[in-house]
């Protein structure tokens, strides 16, 4: 058995709306992500998915538990900012909305750089745009659209560049959140695709999460199933 | 007029004046020294003439002993103020030990009556007054406003609201008082002398220049102190007049004597006359509404003595008498002396918008004639470091004032540290003088060693240009006015009203 | 609802304690002597001895914190000191002119976001065609004509050629409670300060009905047989209610500072000239007061501000804007 | 005369800074009452501008190219804004793609359905409200007294959902559409919406044109689909037509694309390549480029329609006499249909 | 023959598909841009700069011999009552006008920008407090402001009337500002950046500067028109540059007195070259803004 890359234990997250009301958007949840795995989380709407993702993803402080990677807490701040390096590198998200989730104002070629940039991945412009050019064979789109903005591409096209941004580091763990959601069946094919022939390529594991209990059984390893915060089944 | 509604005889209509005013913070005759309400709402001892001499007012009579110094004033009878309490000989000794003892106050004209050394009042309707040293100008120092001792008597004089509501012994009386907007004063039919025939004057606050000249043509002002360039506009026009008063309001250079530029050059104060073309000033910066000015008492109806030296511009002149001192042009057309330049700074405060042009003005004459004089504005004068200073005086009435503070040594007013013995021998004769020829004489004299040595680069006397409508009679301009015009109200008992 | 209020009356002082301290150290550290507006030019003349005895007699030779803490100390009594200049207390010299330069600014205020926001939706309604074209090439023209300039411009028209209006002061004299005439002194000041203000704010509500009308609603409403009129006014507005409260409160003292040309054009007795003075010579305690008459006005309107926009849109009760971004992911 | 909606060789499209994009091409189509038409297809291809362009709700950069709207025999297709006005809402009404926008967020629910009825009924602000207030139950919205008042930002996307639906109906129009009225849920609340719409038109007659492109979606509510596909219609018959005996490439495709078709660990079957843009749609066939079984002719020549029965054709080169015969993919089987549907 | 040819099937991507694009819109796009104004601004802007070589006149000096001369041959925008040359001063006093708006502007938007960044992005606490800070500071008369601190400033240059202009002008922006990255700070692509590890600088330069550049660019370019304003009312109030630097400013006052002598080349032409400059920036503004596609309207 590979060795465990993720460890969610016993996380809650609840947001206090006001005095009287809190929503308990993810109630006491665990479960692991091993190395190479694909992990599917479904529910229904509203039953945490996207809180526990953004929770994993140190976008929220978890109200209790904690969140493994590797061996580090990575929900404790300073841990979290002792490994801050390793952990940006190597967790990487995709939103459910790829319209959102990608700056209007960038241009593909810019969009996908810049996980490159941040991280000083190459020494020369050149380099960069040779590797962006690579990334974007890799997801299957031409390079004639390098210079175009997230607006002037269609729902499928945009998801290929979020993806394609991701893997620019070369992760070791992808948390997509919902990423087909919103795409039509074809495209969605596409998708769903790619995510498997990537993944079988490059190995890294998969936090992937859908609505769609079908699609999960036909991606995933294994499949939790979230309701109202809580983790009620996992096969 | 805004209010046409009150009925009157035919042809008259003496209801209301409205009158363009500066602001005003105080009404109080001892606080503000040149403002027209307190002249009309107080009455001093005496009051000038239209010549600008003393006559008596509230005081009937007067001797003066000269052996004793003193002087004796008999008051007029049934004088009221304006709340109907009697007038006493109590409120002018009041007023004058207010202006010689008080400590708070400090107003600008205290040192006037410094040689004031007693006040006393035998009866009810006699005041006599002791001097410690003669003072030829002390009648004229004795128009100042008498304040009513019943109102004001312990009281701190410089916040006490008396200030916003004056009482006086004067032609009008105050009435009321609109912060920003206006003060309306009514005449005073209890006044002792001839009582004024206009009812109502309403001094309009109005202090953007601009702002009145509008005002008064769109009728809402009968008579307002307008800029010359404004005024330029209703020339000729027949709905309005035109009131040109003389003042004795002069614009000069004063260098400070006490920097090391001057103390090293006093001869150059009198040559840079020449380099100044006072004529071009005049029309430019003045709208050639003013005369060029030579002395301090120029336009004093008595006591000038047009036969001194003039400085008139002449760049020649300027020239020979420079090089004469051992200038010399340098490369830059500035004239050098021993690796100093010919160059020292103006002061201009920044509100004094016409000081400002006329410095300006100045000194590009002076740069063409290759003297550097810089400009600056400032918010705060500084006599200590100042260079020289772009001052505005007036000696509308006794030539003492307006002389002697500023160019005896060490007076109130010398902030220029000017000195001369002479200057000095003269004035001192002239305030102790009573005698007027023998004043005239010092005064003379005085002006002739003032022009040798002169104090001040003279540029201009101003004009009061009073724009007023057709139907208002009366404003005469025989009087020369003060700083900033102040004054055309002297007789304002005369003044009528027309129908609109 | 009393923590709520508790709360709100916390800020306030906080922030006027600040605020008073702010401006009292800045005002004593510009140079100048204050004693100037006192006394006139006879400082000039005082001896060295007499200037200090001056300065003593005004409280303004301790330190500058025991200063602060005197002037505290008195404020909170109700006492703001005297004014150097009018050498009566502050607060007589300021209510005299507050009231007129409340009312200017109340009714120019009004006005002003009255037609913002009238013009705006009619902007809105006519988007890209030539009316639009022209309202915005003409509000932009006009808001860049110099006020000062525009307001003896108008005076010219309406006072001197057309003799319509009076061409100054805050009503006719002896007439302070006349209602009528006050406006009618009040209609060319009002005209120059809505100019100059009017199509800052015009433009910036037009912008957010731009945006707001590129919303799915308003395809709703569309589809439901409103028409654009009402869309705009009962939907659109409405939506956009909060951004205009909160520019309408910080705009206050936007608008009343710009009562300062206005009172100098038309020689209209407020406390913009009155402001200006005090800084320029030093009149702290009228400097101070003027300070805190805005502060105060700027802060309650801000709370007020932000209390409406909790009744118009209840997202904004709890941490802003970030909770209706979470719920749209829903 | 039945036909509720006609429309015929209609072609809308827009100005843009890049050029004309030509969003509908060509659609002809009619609507009976009573009927439910599902409109399938890729996103971008058209879809929701064909039915805002029969409701006139198009920005002002779109314009009609060609062709004619007829609605209930009236020729609607040069009507004024105010004509328009009345119709919307009593003729047809329609529900937006996405629930969580297209509710005003502060307006109380309530009240956004009372102005619908207000608008078109003369009533008074009681009756209005008891209307709104059955239209709610109509819509299975739980306990709606409590909720009538309340913003929509404390409802959730199904209950948004269910209101917008409530609003559309609220003036009793003849026709509705749906514009993926379920693509934003989840699949049980999907599940629930077109259970209630099937409901909703049972019980008032209405004709509904149902946009989506999930096909396990159409087979659950419609009567007759049609496919589209770069602005134009591709095929078009009864349900049955479509899904047992599809004839175009394009919906083979979108057949087989369904991940329920595939056994876990395969490959999803899906159609390569990108749908095209329509600023300057190609010539010919618009899905020649992504078609196994494209021919020459298809990257030259439009196709025409070809009728294959009288409720069914397609416009595929295919379906000409003389192309070469086409073994269809394998498809659907019944019971896969069962089970998507 | 010809015919079954065309049926034999080739699969996908047999060739490209295109249908020719008329070149028209690229016509239409250039036309769009605000050319004229560029023009007539880049014709201001290079005249203020060569103010030196197009002046025939000394700007401060003054004619003496010819007053209030309406615009002639020597003078091509006539003189005012002092004989300043009008023409001379529209150049070189546009040159420190228009240097005290920009870089009035540039800082009131660097601080603002800057300021209502970090206040956006901050937590609620320390964003409470800085706005709250922002709101005390803009409380204070903006002129009441600027008077004080220039007085302790000292004697005024064009430069630290400019700073002192901008330093005390950018609150109402940093509001905007910090609004508009309340909205987008909680989209997902800033979230995405920061957990890609993006400093705040690279945030604020790419991702947030970007995304509010259209919603303050009028408030941005009013700002201009403000400092010029402002520096035209120090000056009226005596507050403004030493005499000898004329600027729009003090031409503005000029025309204020000149308005009763029916001089009107002194009251109209400098501020006929103050609206049109200002209306050039606000078009080149709308431009850079509009710039960004929006979508068209729903109305
Ligand atoms: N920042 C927040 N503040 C308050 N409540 C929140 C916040 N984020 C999420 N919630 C609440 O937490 C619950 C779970 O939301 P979440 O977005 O995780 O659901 P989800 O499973 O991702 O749903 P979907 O399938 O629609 O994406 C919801 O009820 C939501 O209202
Ligand atoms: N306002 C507009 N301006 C320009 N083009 C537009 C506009 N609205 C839509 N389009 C174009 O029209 C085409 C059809 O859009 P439409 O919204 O009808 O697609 P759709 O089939 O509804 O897709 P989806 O499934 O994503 O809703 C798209 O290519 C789109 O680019
Ligand atoms: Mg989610
Ligand atoms: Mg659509």
């Amino acid at each position: 058995m590979a060795e465990i890359l993720l460890s969610v234990q016993h996380v809650k997250q609840f947001f206090s709306i006001n005095a009287s009301f809190t929503v308990e958007a993810v109630n006491d949840v665990s479960f692991q992500i091993r190395c190479g795995e694909v992990f599917g989380l479904a529910g229904e709407s509203g039953s945490g998915k996207s809180t526990l993702a953004r929770t994993i993803m140190h976008m929220y402080e978890p109200t209790a538990g904690a969140v493994y990677y590797k061996e580090w807490q990575i929900s404790a701040q300073p841990i979290y900012h002792a490994h801050k390096k390793d952990i940006q590198r190597n967790m990487q998200m995709i939103f459910q909305d790829s319209a959102a989730a990608l700056n209007p104002r960038m241009t593909v070629r810019e969009l996908i750089e810049e996980p490159l940039r941040i991280w000083r991945w190459c020494s020369t412009c050149p380099a960069y745009r040779q590797r962006v050019v690579e990334l974007l064979q890799l997801v299957g789109l031409e390079t004639s659209f390098l210079s175009q903005y997230p607006d002037e591409l269609s729902g499928g096209q945009r998801q290929r560049v979020s993806i394609a941004r991701s893997l620019a580091l070369e992760p070791s763990l992808i948390i997509a959140d919902e990423p087909v959601a919103s795409l039509d069946v074809s495209i969605q094919a596409q998708i769903i695709n790619l995510f498997q022939e990537l993944q079988r390529e490059k190995q890294f594991a998969f936090l992937f999460i859908a609505h769609d209990l079908s699609l999960l059984r036909f991606i995933s390893d294994r499949i939790g199933v979230m309701y109202r915060g809580h983790m009620v089944e996992l096969a | 007029g805004s209010n046409p509604q009150t009925s009157s005889p035919k042809g008259v209509d003496n209801s209301t004046l409205a009158f363009a005013s500066g602001d005003y913070t105080t009404i109080n005759p001892i606080l503000n020294t040149h403002d027209e309400l307190p002249d009309i709402i107080f009455s001093g001892l005496m009051k000038y003439d239209a010549k600008g001499n003393p006559v008596t007012d509230l005081a009937e009579s007067y001797t003066y002993d000269a052996n004793t110094l003193t002087y004796i004033f008999k008051l007029r009878q049934g004088v009221k103020w304006h709340d109907g309490a009697a007038f006493h000989a109590d409120d002018v000794k009041f007023t004058l030990d207010t202006l010689t003892q008080s400590k708070t106050l400090a107003a600008s004209i205290t040192d006037n009556y410094k040689e004031i050394s007693s006040v006393t009042t035998p009866d009810e309707n006699t005041v006599v007054i002791r001097l410690s040293k003669p003072n030829a100008a002390m009648l004229n120092y004795l128009t100042i406003g008498i304040l009513p001792r019943h109102l004001l008597e312990g009281k701190d004089i410089m916040t006490d609201s008396f200030n916003q509501h004056p009482i006086g012994t004067g032609r009008y009386k105050f009435v009321s008082w609109e912060v920003g907007q206006s003060v309306i004063v009514e005449k005073n039919t209890d006044y002792y002398d001839k009582i004024p025939q206009i009812d109502k004057i309403v001094f309009k606050i109005v202090p953007d220049e601009n702002a009145r000249a509008l005002q008064m043509k769109s009728g809402d002002l009968d008579i307002a102190w307008l800029n010359a360039q404004n005024t330029e506009g209703f020339r000729g026009d027949k709905n309005y007049q035109v009131f040109d008063f003389k003042t004795a309001d002069y614009r000069a250079i004063s260098p400070n004597f006490a920097v090391p530029f001057w103390q090293n050059n006093k001869e150059l104060v009198g040559i840079l006359g020449y380099a100044l073309d006072k004529e071009a000033i005049v029309k430019s910066t003045l709208g050639g509404r003013g005369v060029s000015a030579y002395g301090p008492l120029q336009l004093n109806a008595e006591y000038n003595n047009p036969n001194v030296r003039h400085y008139d511009y002449d760049p020649e002149k300027f020239r020979q008498a420079v090089e004469a001192l051992g200038w010399i042009k340098g490369a830059d057309g500035i004239y050098e002396k021993d690796g100093q330049k010919l160059s020292f700074g103006v002061d201009v405060r920044e509100n004094e918008e016409e000081r400002i042009d006329i410095a300006n003005v100045a000194a590009q004459q002076f740069r063409a004639a290759g003297v550097d004089m810089k400009v600056n504005i400032i918010q705060k004068l500084n006599w200590k470091t100042l260079e020289s200073f772009l001052i505005g005086e007036a000696a509308p009435f006794d030539p003492d004032n307006g002389t002697y503070d500023l160019f005896a040594t060490g007076a109130s007013g010398n902030y220029t540290h000017y000195s001369n013995a002479e200057v000095d021998k003269y004035l001192q004769a002239a305030r102790m003088d009573v005698d007027p020829a023998a004043r005239k004489d010092a005064y003379d004299k005085f002006q002739e060693v003032l022009a040798k040595e002169p104090a001040y680069i003279m540029i201009a006397y101003l004009e009061g240009n009073y724009v007023a409508v057709p139907r208002l009679k009366g404003p005469s301009t025989e009087r020369v006015l003060g700083h900033h015009a102040v004054g055309v109200m002297w007789n304002i008992e005369d003044w009528t009203l027309g129908n609109s | 609802m009393l923590r709520y209020i508790g709360k709100k009356i916390g800020i306030f002082v906080i922030f006027m304690g600040l605020l008073s301290m702010f401006v009292f150290i800045l005002a004593r550290l510009a140079p100048g002597d204050p004693l100037l507006s006192f006394y006139g030019e006879g400082v000039e003349r005082m001896s060295t001895e007499e200037h200090l005895a001056a300065r003593q007699r005004l409280g303004l030779d301790e330190t500058l914190p025991v200063q602060y803490i005197r002037w505290v100390d008195n404020a909170v009594h109700g006492d703001f000191g005297i004014s150097y200049k009018y050498k009566q207390p502050a607060s007589v010299i300021l209510m005299a002119l507050l009231g007129n330069t409340l009312l200017l600014g109340t009714v120019a205020y009004v006005s002003v976001f009255v037609l913002a926001v009238l013009l705006a939706v009619f902007c809105t309604l006519y988007e890209d065609t030539w009316v639009d074209r022209i309202i915005c090439k003409m509000g932009t023209i006009v808001y860049y004509l110099p006020p000062f300039w525009l307001g003896l411009l108008l005076i010219l028209l309406f006072s001197v050629n057309l003799h319509w209006l009076p061409s100054g002061g805050a009503y006719d004299t002896g007439r302070s409670n006349d209602l009528l005439n006050r406006l009618q002194h009040m209609i060319l000041p009002l005209m120059v300060m809505v100019t100059s203000h009017l199509w800052y704010y015009t433009y910036m509500i037009r912008n957010k009905l731009l945006d707001e009308v590129r919303r799915d609603y308003v395809l709703l409403a569309k589809a439901k047989g409103m028409s654009g009129y009402s869309i705009v006014w009962h939907h659109c507005l409405r939506n956009v209610a909060p951004s205009i409260t909160s520019i309408m409160a910080i705009s206050i003292t936007h608008i009343l500072s710009g009562t300062y040309v206005v009172e100098a054009v038309f020689a209209y007795p407020g406390i913009g000239a009155l402001s200006i003075e005090s800084a320029k010579y030093h009149d702290y305690n009228l400097l101070m007061l003027v300070v805190l008459i805005t502060g105060a006005l700027v802060i309650l309107s801000s709370l007020l501000a932000q209390t409406i926009n909790e009744c118009l849109d209840p997202r904004m009760r709890s941490e802003g804007d970030s909770i209706w971004q979470k719920m749209k992911t829903l | 005369m039945d036909n509720i909606l006609e429309l015929n060789h209609l072609s809308v499209s827009f100005h843009t800074a890049q050029g004309e994009v030509e969003a509908v091409r060509n659609v002809s189509l009619t609507l009976k009452k009573g009927e439910v038409l599902a409109l399938v297809g890729e996103s971008g291809c058209g879809k929701s501008v064909l039915c805002k362009s029969v409701m006139k709700l198009l920005p002002p950069n779109a314009f009609v190219k060609n062709g004619s709207i007829v609605a209930a025999g009236e020729d609607i297709t040069q009507f004024s804004e105010e004509r328009m006005r009345c119709l919307r809402g009593t003729r047809f009404s329609m529900v937006f793609q996405d629930p969580m926008l297209s509710l005003n967020p502060t307006i109380p629910i309530g009240k956004q359905i009372m102005e619908m009825i207000c608008l078109h009924r003369k009533v008074g602000r009681q009756t209005a409200r008891q209307q709104a207030l059955q239209l709610l139950y109509l819509v299975g919205l739980e306990e709606p007294e409590q909720r009538f008042s309340l913003q929509p930002h404390y409802f959730s996307g199904g209950m948004r959902q269910r209101c917008v639906l409530a609003i559309a109906l609220a003036a009793q129009p003849q026709m509705l559409f749906a514009d993926e009225p379920t693509t934003a849920l989840d699949v049980t609340m999907q599940a629930q919406i077109i259970d209630l719409l099937r409901d909703i038109q049972k019980k008032l007659q209405l004709s509904i044109v149902f946009i989506s492109h999930d096909l396990g979606v159409v087979a659950r509510i419609a009567n007759r689909v049609a496919i589209m596909y770069a602005g134009k219609i591709v095929e078009i018959g009864t349900a049955e037509d479509i899904f047992y005996d599809p004839r175009h490439p394009y919906t083979w495709g979108l057949l087989r694309a369904l991940p329920s078709f595939v056994p876990r660990g395969g490959r999803l079957h899906n159609i390569p390549g990108m749908p095209p843009s329509l600023l300057h749609p190609p010539q010919g066939d618009a899905f020649a480029v992504r078609n196994a079984y494209a021919m020459k002719i298809d990257y030259e020549k439009m196709p025409p329609f070809y009728k294959i029965s009288d409720t069914h054709s397609a416009a595929t080169w295919l379906l000409d006499a003389r192309a070469p015969y086409i073994r269809r993919p394998e498809l659907l089987h019944g019971e896969s249909r069962e089970s998507i549907g | 023959m010809a015919e079954n040819e065309d049926f034999v099937i080739v699969g996908a991507a047999y060739k490209k598909q295109v249908r020719p694009v008329s070149e028209s819109s690229v016509w239409r796009r250039l036309w769009k841009r605000p050319l004229f104004s560029l023009l007539v601004l880049g014709i201001l802007l290079l005249g203020c700069i060569m103010a030196e070589s197009i002046m025939n006149h000394h700007p401060s000096d003054f004619y003496l011999a010819n007053l209030n001369e309406p615009p002639n041959t020597e003078f091509y925008f006539g003189t005012d009552s002092l004989g300043r040359d009008i023409f001379s001063i529209i150049w070189y006093g546009g040159r420190v006008s228009l240097f005290i708006g920009f870089s009035g502007m540039a800082i009131l938007t660097c601080i603002g920008v800057f300021y209502g960044c970090l206040s956006g992005m901050a937590p609620a606490f320390l964003d409470n407090m800085m706005m709250r800070t922002a709101e005390m500071l803009s409380s204070i008369p903006n002129l009441l402001l600027i008077l004080l601190i220039l007085s302790i400033a000292g004697k005024p240059t064009p430069i630290s009337i400019a700073a002192v202009i901008g330093g005390t002008s950018w609150m109402s922006l940093a509001r905007i500002v910090r609004s508009e990255v309340r909205q987008i700070r909680a989209s997902e692509y800033i979230l995405v950046a920061k957990s890609m590890g993006a400093s705040f600088p690279r945030i604020l330069y790419y991702h947030l500067l970007p995304n509010f550049l259209s919603a303050i660019m009028f408030v941005v370019v009013s700002s201009i028109s403000s400092c010029i304003m402002l520096e035209s009312t120090l000056s009226f109030l005596g507050l403004g540059l030493p005499v000898e630097v004329v600027s729009w400013g003090s031409m503005l006052s000029l025309s204020n007195k000149a308005l009763l002598t029916n001089s009107w080349w002194v009251i109209l032409i400098p501020g006929v070259f103050i609206v049109v400059t200002l209306l050039c920036i606000t078009n080149i503004g709308h431009y850079l803004r509009g710039a960004v596609n929006r979508r068209s309207s729903n109305l």
